[in-house]
Formats: structure tokens, C-alpha cells, sequence
């Protein structure tokens, strides 16, 4: 520590004023140090940031283990810590080229593999905006996990792991976002917004997570013979509540952090982010409660999701009171869609396609409808586009990835091991051994 | 001596339990079982699936006694556990041939 | 993102050095460079702490979940979340205008609902300030929740969730911090110090709190017919033990987060908000140690909580020292607080009257008597009219809201729904589907 | 808050300013003010950083319930709170002077203790840093709770506490930090590297945990008659899996806090952190794969804190690819030290010795050999003695310590007790009242 | 009367309990047990240490019936219990002398 | 056929299980309950409340034997159970009066 403690105020300084000593104070030097202040600033904010958007690990972790039966947990725990360990290190290695690196006519990025584009002394600002980028990357990977919960192989969901980290996610990222650093995308040429990726990373997870979901099939039990709907109970819903409440300090991060920059816009994007999320709740909840005839509660933590996915594209580009709009729409439609799926025999036992698919969609959407500096249609296309393509990419890229594990090492456990669960048969281990645990719907 | 098995609701316990200690009866055993009937369960409502919940909890007192006493303890447990409504439960006897005490090995009626 | 990087960039550097081209670099546009600089720090900070005191609502959750019974976890989380989303909407529509607009002769303010004092390219700053001090009203409004925990009808709850949100705390609030915008309060005008809140959040929450508890009457088995106490045990403690710990980490935002401003005071208040905290837990265990035999958790994670809401107020004013002081003090009263209440029947399953009501008061006139400028009859005599004055506002109203509420759409929930619990009842669900749960003591 | 929103303003400014009415703008006050904002944002980054790893303390506390049985859950909880709150305390009226204080021959500190160096109107840097030290001291004592969970007494464990955070800790890391205040130690005198305290801070709590566990034996049960080892599995998985996801975020303050500087640093800390916990926890899962058949999550937990230990030390000397092999060794090391400490029949539950002890030292090794500024013997043989010093300080002592309590007023609980679970014998208290739990293990 | 206690694997329960239904038996109480027998349970690993896990987990199924239903009971319980595998689960039939209904106080037959 | 019931201590099941298992049983059933009797339960305290909690957690170990082993398997449970303090449990013997394989639909004793 004291190496650096005394490092770090020699950098803390304007560099000019190390030599303060000889160096004459000027103007010049002056502004370099108010610059080089600022940038502090700029790494302090994008930094803690990554950390709270890294922290959305806990919250997903803890909503796909709380919507799920016990029997499943410590399966499900094990792949939200393996897809964020593995897309760490594979985005380090491949992601960040293919997504950052310099572009290959706004396809795909040819360069900084590695973290080449970081040399011991040099700018490190790579580093702080890789360490953003990555915790994002994480998110994208892990919202197909509860889609997929209950009844994937563990090995199969690593492998889709890396081939969503290392190539689905990087490469439509560099379309959207390539021109943040070496890259430029053709996405972003059309002059397509989507501030901090209600499409980018939202939309990509849920297409496949949708994906994941179909190729799957649903769990044994979700229907009966007969073909009605069987609710799967989750298992713990404080704990699910408390993953909600963590993803929503985790999007403080994820929307105002999305500047990259320590400035003035981080206050309404702030707001923005909040009020969408509390209208999605809110509405969420009235929808269930005319729906159903009581206040639902995986609803209503779904609409807070909503509404956050929502606002993710637009928070930066539309005023608080569109944005309480906009996530209000959210919390009513992921009611509606995730009735849709499940009608449709999609078994999504966590509503992932819902949230992050469907109110991604939408609120990519909504950034060219609330747009402050005006809409038009023009914008609005350029939207759709940008919607369109997110879904002709990850969908059907998605789909083959999984079809091929499937036949390979294959995706799916077998009625046996499902109906016995996950817990004891891929992981050789039971998630609550002092309690009686059981669940009586098991097909 | 008997067996006697009541199956009554869970907030009767405390109840039951400190009437039949009042007969002299000193141990029981309890454990918590789903009971099915004609007290219907109730609907529940998940992710706007709504579905049937056919069990209702309820608790299994299980308590040994002589044979003489069967009569009481039964009055006994009616008498707390009813409260009227559908669910009140059900008290069934059954016989015991014989009961030991493990830490003295003691045997028969001496042995409750 | 790519649109706002740029833009971020732009206002990241001083609005001056935008044109560096063509403008010649002066001390003046140093100057001004300098202060955009530090005010991006304030709004980073202001921000960051909003976010830890939103994480609170987490913590409160956790620890009015994890001291009550299985039964009603859902109808907890659910209360939680709304209080916050409703909160938030309440707040931005009518709350801030009523505690920060205009004041009418230090009463109430009469401008700025809906956020109308923010125009799109204006002064963002209201947007920071507005977030800051929304997470606050929240925090007032849910501090109530565990009081009238297990036996509340939901609709009813999220009526007086309004009212507090709406009217009760933001006509306070505006007496005491109007004039941190553009109010200007009575009691402030009197020089009244409750620099975080112990009063003006803590206080106003715990007698609405108070309020509550004693409309609705002690839970179903909580007193024996032969009048004795009968504990409910909370059904999850170690739930209840990470709200706590939560909860300490969101105070470094609400206690150094109220300069909102990135200062050195914040040093200070740091280290008095963690150390008042330490020497209420301690003292809570001590006591308990001593009174009951053994070290009890419940009271002892109360003490921390307790040593949190007394130094809130006196934080930046009073020495380390002296914060050691208030807090140990606050972990006694506490211990003894929460058997007082119990002994008169008034059924707080959290123990939020004496942890934010009692514990606020002491807190705020500790204020005056540690005060570190020195203290004096007249300094202590203005803390007491404002802990008076925030009891004479607070409970009267709180009641005849809550018998309101209770006259018309109902308070409390009928017997038969009490005993089969409120998740059932009012939600229709189960927050344990695996589990045996069971609660004996139900009258 | 009106008094101090109004100071913070005023603080906000360049002092310069404050007068800038009379004052002229100079080159030289200009630069005073960028200084002075400069150092806002190093409070600042030290503070926010101080938080995260305060909440490092919920982690510690979820990790080891979840590993432990449910019957000493509450005792868990208590042992957390306490040594964070009686440590705050102790830090502050002892060790942080022992630690820091003007030394006596680089040995031990002799000043500054009840923060004696700060007077009111002072310089307040030395009460940030006093924070941001003392959950240092707290993060050494709670890693030793875990390894002598579910046998010891509580009153006994509160002694060590004490003894930890006033002695042990404090004394080893004067002589490894102390001049980064007002102390000087010889270690740090020969050059030794140990950026944020694999060595200061997890060996000292590895070390004094191994200790510990030694004195205490192994739980009942934990080895059958024939001296098989039997597996006490813990209770609750997901809750400890939330605790290393919430170790894994408060790791991102304590390794880039370690600057206590807002420089670009933290950039590169940053990532080596997260990209050394990520190989560690894949590099163990694999190991347990390859071990057992199946992919365990206790190791696999076990081997993302095991990377985020090992970096602890080197995250500002490696590079990014260093951090990940030095990680990934760690989560290959940790399954075999865990193995190796069951084996010789020192029963850990949590694993801390292995994790903190051995990756500490590991880590602190690592920093010299993958050293960015090329390595020596030399370097290396500085830190061998750094390694060394620690365990022939801390492990001693720390057995005596416990040799003492356990002679006094007791170390070990009852086997009556032990088999009851510490819940109901020593707190009087029950974790779990609504729900079924027993466990059968009990010897 | 006769009491059937079946201990049956727990996912049979759905179908057990429909089918008794269709019998006209209108009542039954279920409890989580664990189960030891041929059956051998499984391998857990914990922190690296291999280990046995002997019980099973089982549901017990207790059906009180009038003697003249007991050997269609038998048979349907057999018939939607069985899956063929080992651990299926075993069916005992235990003498009730009497039985109550708590609520009315009827005896006998009538009370279930 | 008799059934033997057994509440015991729980943490002498394991030994208890496997002396039975040495008797050549093959089976059981395996279950937790709440124990009330002579053993006095113990105080809790709860935010100040001192309260007596009278259940004791036992396990109940239920075994179908043929005729000719309960005997043995008394004794052997009794010896391995039996710690000599109060607490230990009870033993009581049911008549059963057939029992059923449900894979199989075996009868009697080879169903065991
Ligand atoms: N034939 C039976 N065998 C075993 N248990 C029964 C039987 N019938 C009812 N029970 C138990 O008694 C409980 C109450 O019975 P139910 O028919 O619901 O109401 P009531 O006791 O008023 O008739 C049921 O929940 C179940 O646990
Ligand atoms: N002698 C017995 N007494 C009581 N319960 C038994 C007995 N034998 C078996 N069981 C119960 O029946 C279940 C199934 O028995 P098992 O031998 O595993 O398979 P199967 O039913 O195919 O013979 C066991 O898990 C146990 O709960
Ligand atoms: N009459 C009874 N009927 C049923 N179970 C009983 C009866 N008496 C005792 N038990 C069970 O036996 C357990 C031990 O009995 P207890 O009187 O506490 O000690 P001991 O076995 O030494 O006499 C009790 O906890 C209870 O579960």
C-alpha cells in the first residue's frame, strides 16, 4: 500500500505539479490539471458503476432461485457464478475484440483481442471502460439462465455461456455501440439510440433466453396431459424480492453509468431510471390484481424489471414524466406477455423473454416515440430497425447454438435426474439439508 | 392400552395439549401433517396461474394411554378441538400391544 | 450510448474549454472550469448516496420479513415494494413541491410538483436534489411498515402510504429542510439542527408508526387471554440480521450523502455514523445480557439500528466521542423501549416506534447537547420544540388517517385471514412452497 | 442539513473562493482549488470504498451460515455483528494507534490512539482513512469466526475479538502499511510488497483462524469413531453464495480503495481483481469436477474468494494477465488446502484457513514473482519474509490467546450445548421457529 | 375399520390422491417421511468429502377406511403407486377400533 | 406382523439404523416430530420475552417386522437408543395386519 499510497498522490496531482518545484504555474498547466481532475472523476464513477452493475449478478441469481423449487437452487447459483466468471474471461479474450476492436466494414471488430490495447503505462482507460463493458456482457449472458432453469444440463449451459459471451452479444454490440471505442457499427451509423441497451443487452438475452426456451421444452409438470397450465410454485419469495431489490440499485449503474463520464446528465437518467421502475411495479401490481382479483407478487417484482428494462434505451434521451409513461406500458405488458408465453407452452419459469425480450423491445421503441429532441418517423424507423435486427441476429444464431449442443453433449437432463433435481444429480449436493424439502409437482 | 391419533388444527394444539396434561397424561407426540377432505383448500394464484391448493395443514397429536383413559382423553381433545367448522379434524384408536421406556426398558402402562 | 459518450465527454470537460479552440484560455474560464468540475463531484456523490439509502428499502424489508412469521413474508415484500414505487410517483406529483416550493410563511410550499422546476436544458441539479430526498420520503413511509406488520389490509397500507408520502412527511420535512431549495421552514428559521434527519425522517416515521400500531390493535395471540405477553418469533433471522447490515451500509449514504456535496465533512460523518452504530449494538447486547441472561440478537440488531437513527441528526455536528456516547445511550434506551410498548399492549413486531421514534428523538436532542460549537439552554430548547412539534404533527395526523382508512376501506384484516396469514389471503400465494411451514401461536 | 448544505457549499469551493468577492483569481489559487477538489474526490473514493467493504461483513456472516447448520445461524449472525461493532471500537481507542501512531523502531506505533491526531477544525483526512483502516482491522478478526464456527462460545469469541483488532492485527500491520500515516515498520523498510494485504489482513485472519480451529478440535461429529471424515453440510447454499457475490463487490473497494487516491489506478486494480476471482472460481470448479465427478459449489465458492485473495496483494504490480493466472492457482490451491487442513483434523467449516491463510501467502508470494516491474530474488526474498514474519507473529500468539481464553473463562462450549446447537444454548434463540429443521449429525 | 398407511414415492401422491377420490373415500392425511430400504439413496459430495445419503424421501399416505373398502383401496393405491422400480414403497394395514369426528362428535363409520 | 414405533433422540438414529440393518431389516421409515413429556423442553427469549418451549425435537422411527423379530428389535433398539437420560423415548408395539409390496404386490412377510 504505501508504494502506491504515495504513487497515488503523485498521481492524484496534475502530473505538471510533480515538478511543481521548477515548473512554472500557467494557464496552460493549470487546465491540463483541471482536465486531468475531471478525469478522475470520469474513471471514479465509471468504475463504481461496473461494480453495481456487476452487483445485478446477486440480484439475477437470487429472483431465478427464489421464482424455482429448492431442489433446483444450488444448480442455479453455480451458473450465474459460472457466467460471470467465464464471460469475464472470455470477454477478455474475445468479446471486447469482436465488439470494440477496429471494425471490419461495421460488422465485427478485428482488434484489441486480450486486452492488447492496453500497454503497462499507457492510457488505462481501456481498462475501466473493458471493466464496464465486461460486467454488461455478464448481464446479457446470465438473463437466459432463469429461462432455462430446472431442467438444463450444467455442461450445455457453459457452453452456451461462451458462445453467447464470445460471439452472439459482442458482435450485435459492435452494430450499436463499436464507435464507443475502435469500432464503429453500422447500427449506430442510422443514427440508432439506445443509450444503455434496452436492445444491446436486454433484448439480446431475452431472444435467447427465448431460444434456450423453446429448444428446451418445458419442464415435466408445467402442463398436464390435458394440456392445462400448471404454476411451478417458486420456492422462496423473500429471497426473489430481495434479488429485485438489488437489481434495482444495480441499474443505477447500469443506466446513469452508461455515460462513462462523471457529468451533469447522470442526475436525470437517475431519475429516469427510478420512476420507470416504480410505474412498472405499480402497474404490474394493478394489472395482476384486476387480472387475478389479488395484488400477484412475482408480477409486480416483474414489473419493476420492466420498467427498468424498459428505460434503459431512452433514459438519457426523454423527461421524467415520459419515462414514468414508459415503464407504466412495461408493467402492464410483461403481465400480458409472460400469459402469452406460458399459453403458448414458452416454460419461462422466471419471465426473462418477458422482461428483458418483449420490454426491451419496447422500450428501444419508446426512445424514438418520448425522444425530447422530438421524433419523427425517420427515427422511429431507424428504432425498429435497430429492433429487428437485434431479434434476426440472436434469435435464429441463438437457436442453432443451442440445437447443436443439444445434439452433442446434449442440453437437457433426463426425467430422472429433473424430476430428483438438478442440486443432487449435476452437482452432488442438497441447497437445504436441515429443512424437509419437497415438491410434490414433479409430472 | 391405545393409541389415540388426533388430526386437528394447528392453533388447537396448545390447547389440547395443556387439557390432557391435566388428566395426568404426560407425553405425546406431534408432528405436522397435510390433511385432505371435505374442507376444501383454498386457490392460489402464481405468475396468474391459478391453481388448487387441495391440502390443508393440519397436526397429528398422537398420544398413548391405558386403556382407561381412553374415554377422557377423547371427550377431552372434542372438546378443545372443536371449534364447529368444517376441518375440525378426526380422532381415530388404535390398539398397542405393548409400550417401553428406552432409558429404563421399563414396560407397559408404567412405561407412558 | 455513442450519441451521450460524446455528449458526456462534452460536458465532462468545462462547457469553456468546448470551444478551447477559438476561446483563449483565461483564470476566469479556469475558475468556472474548477467549480463545473467540483459540482460533478457533488452531483456523483449526491447520487451514489441516493443509491445506498434506496438499498435501504432492501434492508427494511429483510428485517420486517425476517421478525415476523412465513406466513406473511409475500404481503411484506410486497409493502416494501410498493411503498417505495408509490412513494416515489406520490412524491415527484405532490410531495417535493409541498416540501421544497415556495414556502407560504414557512408552512408549505406551493410550486415545483411534478417536478416543474426542471426544464429540459435547465439546471439539472433539482433532479439530483429531488432523487436524494425521494429515497427519503421512502424511507419515513416504511419505517411504518413493520410496526403494523401481520395483521394489515393490503389496500389499506398503500392508502396511508400516500397520505405519508403526499402530505405528512413533506409538510415536516418542509419546516425543518425547505430552505435546501427553494422553501424556507419555520423551524429551520429557529435554528433547529436535525442535519440528516433523525427527526425529520426517523421521528415522522416512528409515531405514524406509533399511530399505526395502536389503530390497529396488538396481533392475535400476542397477549394471552390472561393478559400476559406472548412473543411471536420472526421466522427467519439471519434475513433479518442481513437487513441490518444492509441497512448500516445505506446510512453512509443517508448521513454523508445529506452535505450532497463532495466536501471533506463527509470524513467526519462517516466515521461518527459507523461508531454511534458499533456502541449501539454493543450496548443493546449488554443490556440485554444483563436483563435477560443471554445476548439477544433481535435487540442487539435493534441497538445498531438504534445507534443509526440517534447520531443522524447530530453526525456532522458533534466528535467522535461524543457519537460513541449518543450511540451507546440509544442501544440502552432502545432495549428498554421496546419492553416499555410491549408492557402497554402497543404490538410492534420490529420494534420501529422505539428504533426510529424514541431513538430519533434522543438522537435530536443530542444534537444540542453535544453540539461540538458548544451548546446552550436555548440551542437544546429549540431541539425540543422541534421533537415536540414533530410529535404533535406526526401522531395526531397519523391517526385520524390510519381510523380513516380503518373507518372506510378497513385497516386490519379479519381474524380468519390473520390466523391463515396474509400471503395467502391477500395475495394468493406462498413464500415457502417447499418448506413445512408452520406457526403455532395463533391465538 | 440547512446549516451544513450551506457549509458544504462553502467547503464545495476553493476556500479561495469563499472570499472571491475581495480575492483576485491568481494563477496560484487556482491551482490551490484544483488541489482541493482533487482531494474531494480521494475522501470521496475512500469513503465509497470504506462502504463496500464494510458490507464485506454481511458477506463474511452469509457465508458462513450458509456453510454451517442452522442451529448456530443466530450465533453467526451475532459474532459478525459483534466483532465488526466491538472492533470499530477497539480499532479506534487502540490498534489504529499501534498500527499508525509514530513508531518505536518500526515495531510499534505509540501515538494517535482515540484518534487523538484529529482535533475539531483539523485536517479531517486522518478520519477517512481511520475508516477506511478499520474495516480492514474488522475483515482480519470476522475471518476467523468462521473457522471456529458451531463450538465456541460466544463470551470466549468476543475476548479474541477484542484481542485481534487491538493487538494482533494492528502491531503486524505497522510494520507493513504503518507509513502510509504517521508509523514506519521494517517490513515495509525492506521493500515489501503488499498492495491491499493478502498477507496484512487475510493471513493475519488465516493464520490466527488456524490457531483457533486447533484449539478448539473438531465438532462433533466432523470425524466417526474410526477416524473417517464425515461432512457436515451447511444449511443454507444460496445465502452463502449471496455472501460471496457480496465478498466479490466489496472487493472492488478494498483492493482499488487501497489507493485511497481517485486516480487512474483503480482502472487496472480493478480489473486484475475481478479477473483473478473469475479463474480462481472456474479453476476450482474444474478442480472439484476432475476431484469428485461433480462440479461442487462449496469449492467452487471457495475458489472465486481464493482468487480475490490471492490478488489482494499484487493488483497493482501484475497485469491483467498475470491476475488471471494468479487467481486461477489460487482456485486450484484452495481445494487441495482444504482437503489437506480435513485431513490433519483441523475441522474449518468455512474453509478460511485454506482461503485466507495459504492464498494470502500465496498472493503475497505471486506479487513478486509476476511483479510488472520485472522480479528478483531479492524481491522475492522480501516477501518470503513478509510471509513468514506474518505467521511466526500472528499464529503464536493467536494460540496463546485462545490457550488463555480457554483456560479462563472458557473457549469451547458444552457437548450437551454443541449438540443442542449454540442458537438455543447461547442466545436463547431460534433461527428457524416456523419451520422444520433438525440435522442429524451430532457424533 | 382399517387404517392404510402407504408410504409411496412423493410425485405418485397427485394420482393416489384422485383415485382414492374416485373410491368415495373422502379423506386422508399425508406426511413427509424419509425412507430407508432397498432402495439405497445416493452420493452427495460436500466440500470434497464423499457421502452416503441412506433415506429417500417419501411421502406416507394414512387412509382410514371402512372394512369392506380396504381391498379396493389396496388394489387402487397399488395400481397408480407402482412404477416398478425399487423403492416404490409398501403398503401396511393397521386396526382402528374406533373413530371420531371432532367437529360433530360422530362415531364410527359415519365420522369419515 | 407388528409394527414397532419408536421416538427417539435424534442424533441416535444413525446407530440405531444400522443395528437394525444387522438384524437383517431391511426397511424403515423415518420421520420428525415434536416430543412433549417428562423431558422438559427449555426457555427462549425473544426481544425480551422469556417463553418455554415444551417440545422437545425427536425422531420417530417406525419398523414392519415379522412376528418373530420384535423381540430383537426391542432390545436392540432399546440398547443402542437408551442414553440413561430422561428424554430417551418410547417404544410402542402395533398389531399389523398385512402388509403390501407396491412394485411387486407381494404379501405378508416377504413384502417386507
Ligand atoms: N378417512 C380419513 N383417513 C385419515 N385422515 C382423514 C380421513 N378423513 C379426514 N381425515 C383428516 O381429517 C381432516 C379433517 O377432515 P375434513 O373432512 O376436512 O373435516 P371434518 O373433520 O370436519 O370432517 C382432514 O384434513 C384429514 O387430515
Ligand atoms: N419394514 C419396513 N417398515 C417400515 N417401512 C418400510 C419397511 N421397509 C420399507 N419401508 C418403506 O418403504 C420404502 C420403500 O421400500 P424399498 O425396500 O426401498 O423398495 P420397495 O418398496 O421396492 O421394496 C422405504 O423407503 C421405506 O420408507
Ligand atoms: N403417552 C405418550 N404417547 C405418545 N408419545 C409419548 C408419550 N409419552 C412420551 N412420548 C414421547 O416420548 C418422548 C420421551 O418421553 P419423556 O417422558 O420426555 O422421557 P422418557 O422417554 O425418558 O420417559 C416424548 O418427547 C414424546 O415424544
Amino acid at each position: 500500500m504505501k508504494l502506491f499510497l504515495n504513487l497515488g498522490i503523485w498521481l492524484a496531482l496534475p502530473a505538471s505539479l510533480a515538478f511543481a518545484g521548477d515548473d512554472p504555474i500557467t494557464l496552460e498547466s493549470n487546465r491540463a490539471a483541471i482536465e486531468l481532475v475531471q478525469s478522475h472523476a470520469d474513471y471514479l464513477w465509471t468504475l463504481i458503476a461496473a461494480g453495481l452493475v456487476f452487483f445485478m449478478q446477486a440480484g439475477f441469481a437470487l429472483v431465478e432461485a427464489g421464482f424455482t423449487r429448492a431442489k433446483n437452487s444450488i444448480n442455479i447459483m453455480m451458473k450465474n457464478l459460472m457466467d460471470f466468471s467465464i464471460g469475464s474471461i472470455v470477454f477478455f479474450a474475445v468479446g471486447f475484440g469482436l465488439m470494440f476492436g477496429v471494425s471490419k466494414g461495421g460488422f465485427i471488430g478485428t482488434t484489441g483481442f486480450f486486452l492488447s490495447d492496453y500497454t503497462p503505462g499507457g492510457d488505462p482507460w481501456v481498462l475501466a471502460f473493458w471493466m464496464f463493458q465486461a460486467v454488461f456482457c455478464a448481464t446479457a449472458a446470465t438473463i437466459v439462465s432463469g429461462a432455462m432453469a430446472e431442467r438444463t444440463k450444467f455442461i450445455g449451459y457453459i457452453f452456451y455461456s461462451i458462445g453467447l459471451s464470445a460471439i452472439i452479444y459482442p458482435i450485435f454490440g459492435g452494430w450499436a455501440w463499436g464507435s464507443l471505442f475502435n469500432g464503429s457499427g453500422w447500427l449506430e451509423g442510422l443514427g440508432f439510440i439506445d443509450f444503455a441497451g434496452s436492445t444491446v443487452v436486454h433484448s439480446v438475452g431475452g431472444w435467447a433466453a427465448l431460444a434456450g426456451a423453446i429448444v428446451l421444452g418445458p419442464r415435466i409438470g408445467k402442463y398436464t396431459k390435458d394440456g392445462k397450465i400448471r404454476p411451478i410454485p417458486g420456492h422462496n419469495i423473500p429471497l426473489a424480492a430481495l434479488g429485485v431489490f438489488i437489481l434495482w440499485l444495480g441499474w443505477f449503474g447500469f443506466n446513469p453509468g452508461s455515460t462513462t463520464a462523471a457529468n451533469k446528465d447522470i442526475a436525470m437518467i437517475f431519475v429516469n431510471t427510478n420512476l420507470a421502475a416504480a410505474a412498472g411495479s405499480i402497474l404490474a401490481m394493478i394489472t395482476s390484481w384486476v387480472k387475478f382479483g389479488k395484488p400477484e407478487i412475482s408480477m409486480s417484482l416483474n414489473g419493476a424489471l420492466a420498467g427498468l428494462v424498459a428505460i434503459t434505451s431512452p433514459c438519457a434521451t426523454v423527461s421524467p414524466m415520459s419515462s414514468i409513461i414508459i415503464g407504466a406500458i412495461a408493467g402492464v405488458i410483461v403481465v400480458f406477455s409472460v400469459l402469452f408465453f406460458e399459453k403458448i407452452r414458452v416454460d419461462d419459469p422466471v419471465g426473462a423473454v418477458s422482461v428483458h425480450g418483449v420490454c426491451g423491445a419496447w422500450g428501444t421503441l419508446a426512445a424514438g416515440i418520448f425522444n425530447m429532441g422530438g421524433t419523427s418517423a425517420s427515427i422511429i424507423g431507424v428504432q425498429l430497425i435497430g429492433i429487428a435486427a437485434c431479434f434476426a441476429w440472436t434469435f435464429p444464431l441463438a437457436f442453432i447454438l443451442f440445437k447443436l449442443i443439444d445434439k452433442t453433449i446434449g442440453l437437457r437432463v433426463s426425467k430422472e435426474e429433473e424430476m430428483t433435481g438438478l442440486d443432487q444429480t449435476e452437482h452432488g449436493g442438497n441447497a437445504y439439508p436441515d429443512f424437509e424439502v419437497s415438491s410434490y409437482i414433479q409430472g | 392400552m391405545k393409541k389415540i391419533e388426533a388430526i386437528i388444527k394447528p392453533f388447537r394444539l396448545d390447547d389440547v395439549k395443556e387439557k390432557l396434561t391435566t388428566l395426568g397424561i404426560n407425553g405425546m407426540t406431534v408432528s405436522e401433517v397435510k390433511g385432505f377432505g371435505r374442507q376444501k383448500g383454498h386457490q392460489e394464484i402464481y405468475r396468474g396461474a391459478e391453481y388448487q391448493v387441495d391440502f390443508v395443514s393440519k397436526v397429528k397429536v398422537e398420544v398413548v394411554v391405558e386403556d382407561s383413559k381412553v374415554e377422557s382423553a377423547l371427550k377431552t381433545i372434542i372438546g378443545v378441538a372443536a371449534t364447529g367448522k368444517i376441518g375440525d379434524g378426526k380422532i381415530f384408536v388404535i390398539p398397542v400391544e405393548s409400550a417401553v421406556r428406552i432409558r429404563t426398558g421399563e414396560n407397559g402402562e408404567s412405561a407412558l
